[in-house]
């Protein structure tokens, strides 16, 4: 682990002096970014013409804002690699393991599932 | 002193005890509550030890008579519930709460008064989840309780079950946050990361274990609750409800789990393997890494729960072999625990005892899990007495010897009296044999069909006499047990007085007093070694021996200098917030909405009080 | 568990030693967080397996409203502005314009949270509750656990606005530093409605 | 003693070594035969076999590791007891013996993966032409149907020989998670409601192999029992056939009195009889009641007294269970002439 050590004051002071904040004046433009963002998001959900693009542009988007949420308004940009790790880790985790967890359900082994009949183990909608 | 007591914040005078009723509940020192923790859980090992004579008597023979099915049903699920939930896991807390500030060379936890906190969180669930044998009955869909299983089952036990465990995993999830920000955070200048010991590494895997499998755990338990109360739909597949969903959110937290509950006894027995072999702990980055490697790994198995359940081929096989492998780092920490006996000049204390007893448990317990991963073979072991046999090998063979093993080992620092070696070494050999009478037979049992969770059978199965056996090894931990009662109230009457260190150790903790002081260190520390202790008490001929340099323990406190010292002072707020909880578990147990008011209402008020207090009154 | 208390228990730690020179307050949050990522992942993941699954009652898209639910969602969004401009105000030791923000968060989230009322209220009545299907129960579940955190957040903020006129914040003059942890549940609070609006609203069954 | 050590029944004795009580084990459970459900020693069915190969090969390297790290460890411990004059060997660790030792199990483990998942995937081909059966699990028992000749039937499940069968385990959505399994002729599967999964077996001779619930599924989950009888294929034909048949109709006065009270009383709103005008699917079809040799979850043989003890008061006999006690609703003649009839449901 290369956690960053920090064991005197004066240390600690540096750091503190090194915190970094965002002016207003970019918060302000940040929340713009994140209001024309979602706009878009809105209007590509009426556009007929995105068709199959439609979800991987909302993915997109949404990374956008969530990137930028964290980054700047919750300083992780600015802040201990540490915090960031820890957050991440959480994220990381939730992805695979809930990644892992739906495709059980979505993609059953059609050898196990040959001629079955009346399940409604996964998507039912279809 | 009488203008302190007048000292008015917040609604109530500050609580000024020291000693007595009020200290043990207002306390926030973390020794205390590692205390109170250790005790509380010892009493649940009591009453959930109490539920398996049941549970064996019933199955001594065959068509038992001593419980009926409603009965067996509810003492097998509380007895999983209590043995998981409110013994090794809080037992775990209790040595993690007394000694990480110890051995970190820290005077307290990071938030003494979370920790307060979940201690009575803990307390008040327990208590919860126990009153449903007053009020109806307790849980019975088993400590997993699957659904739709447990979303039907009449009565209010699953009811309880589903609040109860969201209660005590509140609990937890405070517990490991602060955990890991004491560990993170409160470390003695130079104890750096590779230089903390083994059990204060494995804490802090745990308790990220816990940060990111608790949730998961409560988002099942909300599903459930809702399904049960709130006519929820979440697991009833006549209207396209999945089971299996609840079957993957609960081991996804499950299986993190059952490292939860060994890594702090795997932790434990890396600090009394050490000492008592007069050696440094052989491979030391390699155990941590290999710990670190487990928690990791952890996350990807869940599914070997779930062999029998239908998911096909191709997601069995891919959990089969993350399963197989997760062989790999324990076994690195099995071989260098060897290691570190190897060359050693061992002393055979009951604390050793109970380590190399843990080891040569484990193994076992560790090779019938990996026989587990075989899925063709799993599907004729799921759920028979084979995967019972597992799993007290691992956490009774494991999780308990390990954590005896810190009970003996750290048991003089924590109450300044030794336990006795006699009697601690019949504790251990009645353990020892009891646990293999009764955990040996259910492979074999197991492999000859016996199902779990029955509470009958009837004669003709060929099952007869290894359910006596078992039952009779189960009475012979019983009186284990007791030794071990016996043990501790002597010790406090007329146990030999303990010096700072009586083991020759090896880490921080024994450079304090026996008992620490509330202050631990009158010096914080500076810790210029792994093992620093042991350093600072021994210098190396040029062969290599070691040489004592000072007689270390002598080097105790001199009460002198502490007076400058701010510990943060006792509050009534973290245990009045906690009692939020049960109101708050029995108003939606009921539907009582004012039950659910008042519970939320005490809830809001201790928080405020506390956020209102200073933690420390100057 | 609330946050609040949280911000102001490590409060006295601030000028304490730490080995990381990090605040303590700061990393629980950062970890608490890192720990709610698998409590929302877990009702997230619940609702795209059920988001079909309506064998009776309305599916996602007959009740949906788009364009109601982008307002509510762009006022979250701008609460997390308002709630860095307190912070930006208190880290001036701009006291009483910090509270001005404080207050102007805590109206948005108001505001958000009426708006989910209504919601609910007009899916109830067109027949989708916690009971009519898998749908609905995971929907409202995610959903409404949202809300609840957004509650949780308002209350933490009011919190703050009282300390901060009654000169109740511990550790110093400046409500600063429990601004900053509240201000990262907030906008945490946020990113999940983020995540929640493109993939309960608007991905498409 | 001699007679117990040889073929399967060593394994016993491995087994024991796992349990630490070697010895004992041997004798007592080595000459044991008196296990219906053991899979250890006496795995019959094709899939029990193929895991049971699987098991031995894992069983025995486990033995070995097991042996071997055990030993080593008490050697330790009594070699390096304390002893005046000798000071610990001060290392730290030793990188090349660690890396070997973390080789061998990856290693090791490696190679017994490709067993594994070629008898896995094996297991879930389906075989050509494999007679398929529907079975559903509900508190507490089982019931089967026969999906090509459309015959119902619970409980017993009857299967002719050296025949490709394949099971399809279905869940009822309205009931909770129970698990098929007759541990000699193949493990077992999860009969989950909502989802369908399957098991493909075959039984290579004749005999009538005992199993039960393996899910956890409430009171009568001990109770939850089954049988599956193997026949050869032409007895099984005659035993199909007969199936197929309608109840006979009653001819003594006892038992067409039962099969009137049969279809006044509750009965006929849970149960089916072909033939009469029960046709209800709550509780097992009752046509050839008779010709199963135990009922109730194989929990009951078939005969008189226990039938009279079921109807007064199923719920009295087995917790839990769906059908109400007919006690006080029905006099003890009356019970006496049902149960006449259900025997005469052959
Ligand atoms: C402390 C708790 C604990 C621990 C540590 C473990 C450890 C392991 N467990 Fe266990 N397990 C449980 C608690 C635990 N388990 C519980 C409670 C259940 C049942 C839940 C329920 O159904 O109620 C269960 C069930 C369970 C199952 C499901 C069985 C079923 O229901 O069908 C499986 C399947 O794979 C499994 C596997 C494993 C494996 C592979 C390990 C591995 O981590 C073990 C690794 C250790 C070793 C292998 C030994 C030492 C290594 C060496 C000496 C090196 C050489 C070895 C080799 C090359 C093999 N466990
Ligand atoms: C750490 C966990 C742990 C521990 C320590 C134990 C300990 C024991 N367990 Fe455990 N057990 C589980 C965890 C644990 N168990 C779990 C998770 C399950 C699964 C549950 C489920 O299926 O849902 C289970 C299930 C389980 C079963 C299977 C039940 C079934 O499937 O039907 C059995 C059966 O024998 C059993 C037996 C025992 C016995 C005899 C002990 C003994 O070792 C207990 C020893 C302790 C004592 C004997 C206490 C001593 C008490 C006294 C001396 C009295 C003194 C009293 C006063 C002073 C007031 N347990
Ligand atoms: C409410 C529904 C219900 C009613 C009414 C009912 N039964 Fe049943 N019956 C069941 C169920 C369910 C079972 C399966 C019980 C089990 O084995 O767990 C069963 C089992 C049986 C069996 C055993 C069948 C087998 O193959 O295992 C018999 C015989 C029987 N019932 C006879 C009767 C008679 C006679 C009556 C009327 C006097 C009756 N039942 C009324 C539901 C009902
Ligand atoms: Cu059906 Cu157990
Ligand atoms: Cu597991």
């Amino acid at each position: 682990m290369s956690l960053p050590e920090v064991s005197t004051h004066q240390q600690i002071d540096e750091l503190r002096a090194e915190e970094h904040h965002p002016t207003p004046r970019q918060y302000v433009k940040v929340a713009i970014v994140l209001f024309v963002v979602t706009a878009f998001e809105v209007a590509i959900y009426y556009i007929e013409a995105v068709g199959g693009l439609l979800v991987p542009l909302l993915l997109l988007f949404a990374l956008i804002k969530f990137v930028l949420v964290v980054l700047w308004f919750m300083h992780l940009r600015f802040d201990s690699r540490l915090f960031r790790r820890l957050f991440v880790t959480g994220m990381a985790f939730a992805l695979i393991v809930f990644a892992i967890v739906l495709a059980t359900f979505f993609f059953r082994d059609p050898g196990a599932f040959t001629e079955s009949n009346g399940s409604n183990g996964s998507s039912s909608s279809e | 002193m009488a203008t302190a007591a007048l000292t008015r914040r917040g609604m109530f005078a500050r609580p000024r005890a020291t000693t007595g009723w009020w200290s043990w509940v207002t306390t926030i020192d973390h020794k205390k509550i590692g205390i109170l923790y250790g005790v509380t859980a010892f009493v649940f090992f009591l009453i959930g030890g109490v539920e398996a004579l049941f549970i064996r008597l019933q199955l001594a023979r065959p068509d038992g008579q001593v419980l009926d099915a409603e009965l067996y049903n509810q003492f097998f699920t509380m007895h999983g519930i209590t043995m998981i939930f409110m013994v090794v896991m809080p037992m775990g807390v209790a040595l993690m709460n007394y000694f990480i500030p110890l051995m970190i060379g820290a005077r307290d936890v990071a938030f003494p008064r979370l920790n307060a906190f979940s201690y009575w969180v803990f307390l008040f669930g327990g208590i919860f989840v126990y009153s449903s044998f007053f009020l109806g009955g307790a849980p019975d869909g088993g400590w997993f309780g699957y659904a739709p299983l447990s979303r039907t089952l009449p009565g209010h036990g699953m009811s309880y079950y589903s609040l109860g465990l969201q209660i005590l995993g509140i609990a937890s999830l405070a517990g490991a946050v602060n955990f890991i920000v004491t560990i993170l955070n409160m470390r003695a200048p130079g104890m750096t990361f590779m230089r903390m010991p083994v059990f204060i590494w494995m804490s802090l895997v745990v308790s990220f274990l816990l940060l990111f499998a608790m949730p998961v755990l409560a988002v099942a338990l909300f599903q459930l609750m809702f399904d049960r109360l709130f006519g929820g739909n979440f697991f009833n597949p006549a209207v396209g409800g999945d089971p299996l969903l609840w079957q993957h959110l609960f081991w996804v937290f499950g299986h993190p789990e059952v490292y939860i509950l060994i890594l702090p006894a795997m932790g434990i027995v890396s600090e009394v393997l050490p000492t008592f072999s007069r050696k440094p702990l052989f491979g030391y980055a390699a155990i941590v890494f290999a710990g670190v490697a487990i928690g990791f790994m952890g996350w990807g198995v869940w599914a070997h729960h779930m062999f029998a359940a239908g998911l096909g081929p191709v997601a069995n096989t891919a959990f089969a072999l993350t399963t197989m492998f997760i062989a790999v780092p324990t076994g690195i920490k099995i071989f260098n625990w060897v290691g570190t006996m190897w060359g050693g000049s061992i002393r055979l204390t009951t604390a050793f005892l109970f380590a190399v007893g843990f080891v040569a448990m484990f193994i076992i317990g560790g090779l019938s899990g990996v026989t587990h991963a075989f899925v063709p073979h799993d599907a004729q072991q799921t759920d028979t007495y084979y995967i019972v046999a597992h799993f007290h090998y691992v956490l009774f063979g494991g999780a308990i010897f390990g954590l005896f093993g810190g009970l003996y080992y750290w048991w003089p620092k924590v109450f300044g009296r030794l336990l006795g070696e006699r009697l601690g070494k019949l504790h251990f050999w009645l353990y020892f044999i009891g646990f293999n009478l009764t955990f040996g037979p259910m492979h074999i049992v197991g492999l000859q069909g016996q199902p779990r969770r029955i509470y009958t059978y009837p004669e003709n199965m060929g099952w007869d006499l290894w359910n006596l056996v078992m039952t009779v090894g189960a009475f012979v931990i019983a009186v284990g047990t007791l030794v071990f009662i016996v043990n501790a109230v002597l010790s406090r009457k007329r146990g030999e007085e303990a010096v700072a260190d009586p083991w020759d150790g090896r880490t921080l903790e024994w450079t304090t007093p026996s008992p620490p002081p509330e202050y631990n260190f009158s010096d914080v520390p500076l810790v210029t070694h792994r093992d620093d202790f042991w350093h600072k008490k021994y210098a190396r001929t040029p062969e290599g021996e070691p040489v004592r340099v000072f007689a270390g323990a002598e080097h105790a406190d001199d009460d002198e200098h502490h007076h400058g010292i701010h510990l943060p002072s006792p509050s009534y707020f973290p245990a009045l917030a906690a009692l939020g909880m049960p109101f708050l578990g029995y108003g939606t147990v009921y539907k009582i909405l004012p039950a659910m008011i008042v519970g939320a209402a005490i809830l809001l008020l201790g928080l405020f009080g506390w956020g209102l207090e200073p933690s420390v009154e100057e | 568990m609330s946050t609040h208390e949280v911000a102001v228990e490590g409060a006295v730690h601030e000028e304490h030693h730490t080995s990381m020179g990090l605040d303590n307050v700061k990393m629980a949050m950062w970890a608490f967080l890192g720990s709610e990522c698998l409590f929302f992942g877990s009702m997230i993941s619940t609702y795209l397996l059920y988001r079909g699954r309506t064998a009776s009652g309305p599916s996602p898209h007959e009740i949906y409203d788009i364009p109601y639910t982008s307002v509510s969602s762009f006022v979250l969004l701008m609460s997390s502005l308002t709630m860095v401009l307190a912070l930006a105000a208190f880290q001036r030791s701009d006291d009483r314009q910090g509270r001005i923000w404080l207050l102007a968060t805590a109206f948005l989230g108001v505001t958000f949270i009426g708006g989910q009322i209504y919601e609910f209220t007009t899916f109830y009545e067109e027949g989708l509750a916690l009971a009519t299907s898998p749908f609905g129960s995971s929907f409202f579940m995610l959903t409404g656990f949202h809300g609840a955190h957004v509650t949780v957040g308002i209350l933490m903020l009011l919190s703050l606005y009282g300390m901060s006129a009654f000169g109740r914040i511990e550790g110093g003059r400046s409500a600063a530093r429990p601004v900053e942890m509240v201000g990262l549940y907030w906008h945490f609070v946020d990113i999940v409605w983020i995540v929640i609006f493109m993939i309960v609203y608007l991905i498409p069954e | 003693m001699e007679t117990c050590l040889k073929g399967s029944d060593r394994k016993s004795l491995r087994a024991a070594a796992l349990g630490v009580l070697l010895l004992v084990a041997l004798v007592l459970t080595g000459c044991e035969d008196r296990a219906p459900q053991d899979f250890l020693n006496h795995p019959i069915g094709e899939t029990a076999k193929e895991a049971d190969r699987l098991w031995d090969i894992v069983f025995a390297i486990a033995v070995v590791i097991f042996v071997l790290v055990e030993a080593v460890l008490v050697f330790a411990v009594v070699k390096f007891r304390r002893r005046p004059g000798r000071e610990a060997a001060q290392f730290h660790g030793n990188t090349r013996l660690e890396i070997v030792l973390t080789l061998i199990p990856a290693l090791l483990l490696a190679g017994l993966a490709v067993p594994m998942v070629s008898t896995l995937f094996a297991a879930a081909e389906e075989q050509q032409g494999a007679l398929q059966i529907r079975v559903v699990g509900k508190q507490f028992w089982w019931e089967y149907e026969y999906m090509d000749s459309g015959v119902v039937t619970a409980n017993e499940l009857h299967i002719p020989t050296g025949t490709p069968i394949r099971l399809v385990i279905e869940g009822d959505p309205n009931d909770v998670i129970h698990s098929y399994w007759a541990p000699r002729l193949f493990g077992k599967q999860d009969v989950v409601p909502g989802r369908t999964n399957f098991i493909n077996m075959e039984a290579p001779k004749p005999g009538t192999y005992w199993g039960q619930c393996t899910e956890y599924c409430g009171l009568s989950h001990a109770n939850m029992r089954l049988r599956v009888v193997a026949q050869d294929p032409d007895e099984f034909e005659d035993w199909l056939a007969l199936q197929e048949e309608p109840a006979a109709e009653p001819t003594s006065g006892a038992a067409a009195e039962g099969q009137k009270l049969f279809l006044e009383n509750a009965c006929a709103g849970c149960h089916a009889i072909q033939g009469t005008d029960a046709a209800a699917r709550v509780g097992p079809d009752l046509t050839h009641l008779a010709g199963r040799s135990t009922f109730a979850g194989a929990m009951f043989e078939t005969n008189e007294q226990n039938l009279v003890k079921w109807v007064t008061d199923a719920p009295g006999v087995k917790p839990g269970v769906k059908m109400p006690s007919f006690r006080g609703q029905l006099t003890s003649e009356e019970v006496e002439s049902i149960v006449a009839y259900l025997l005469t449901l052959e």
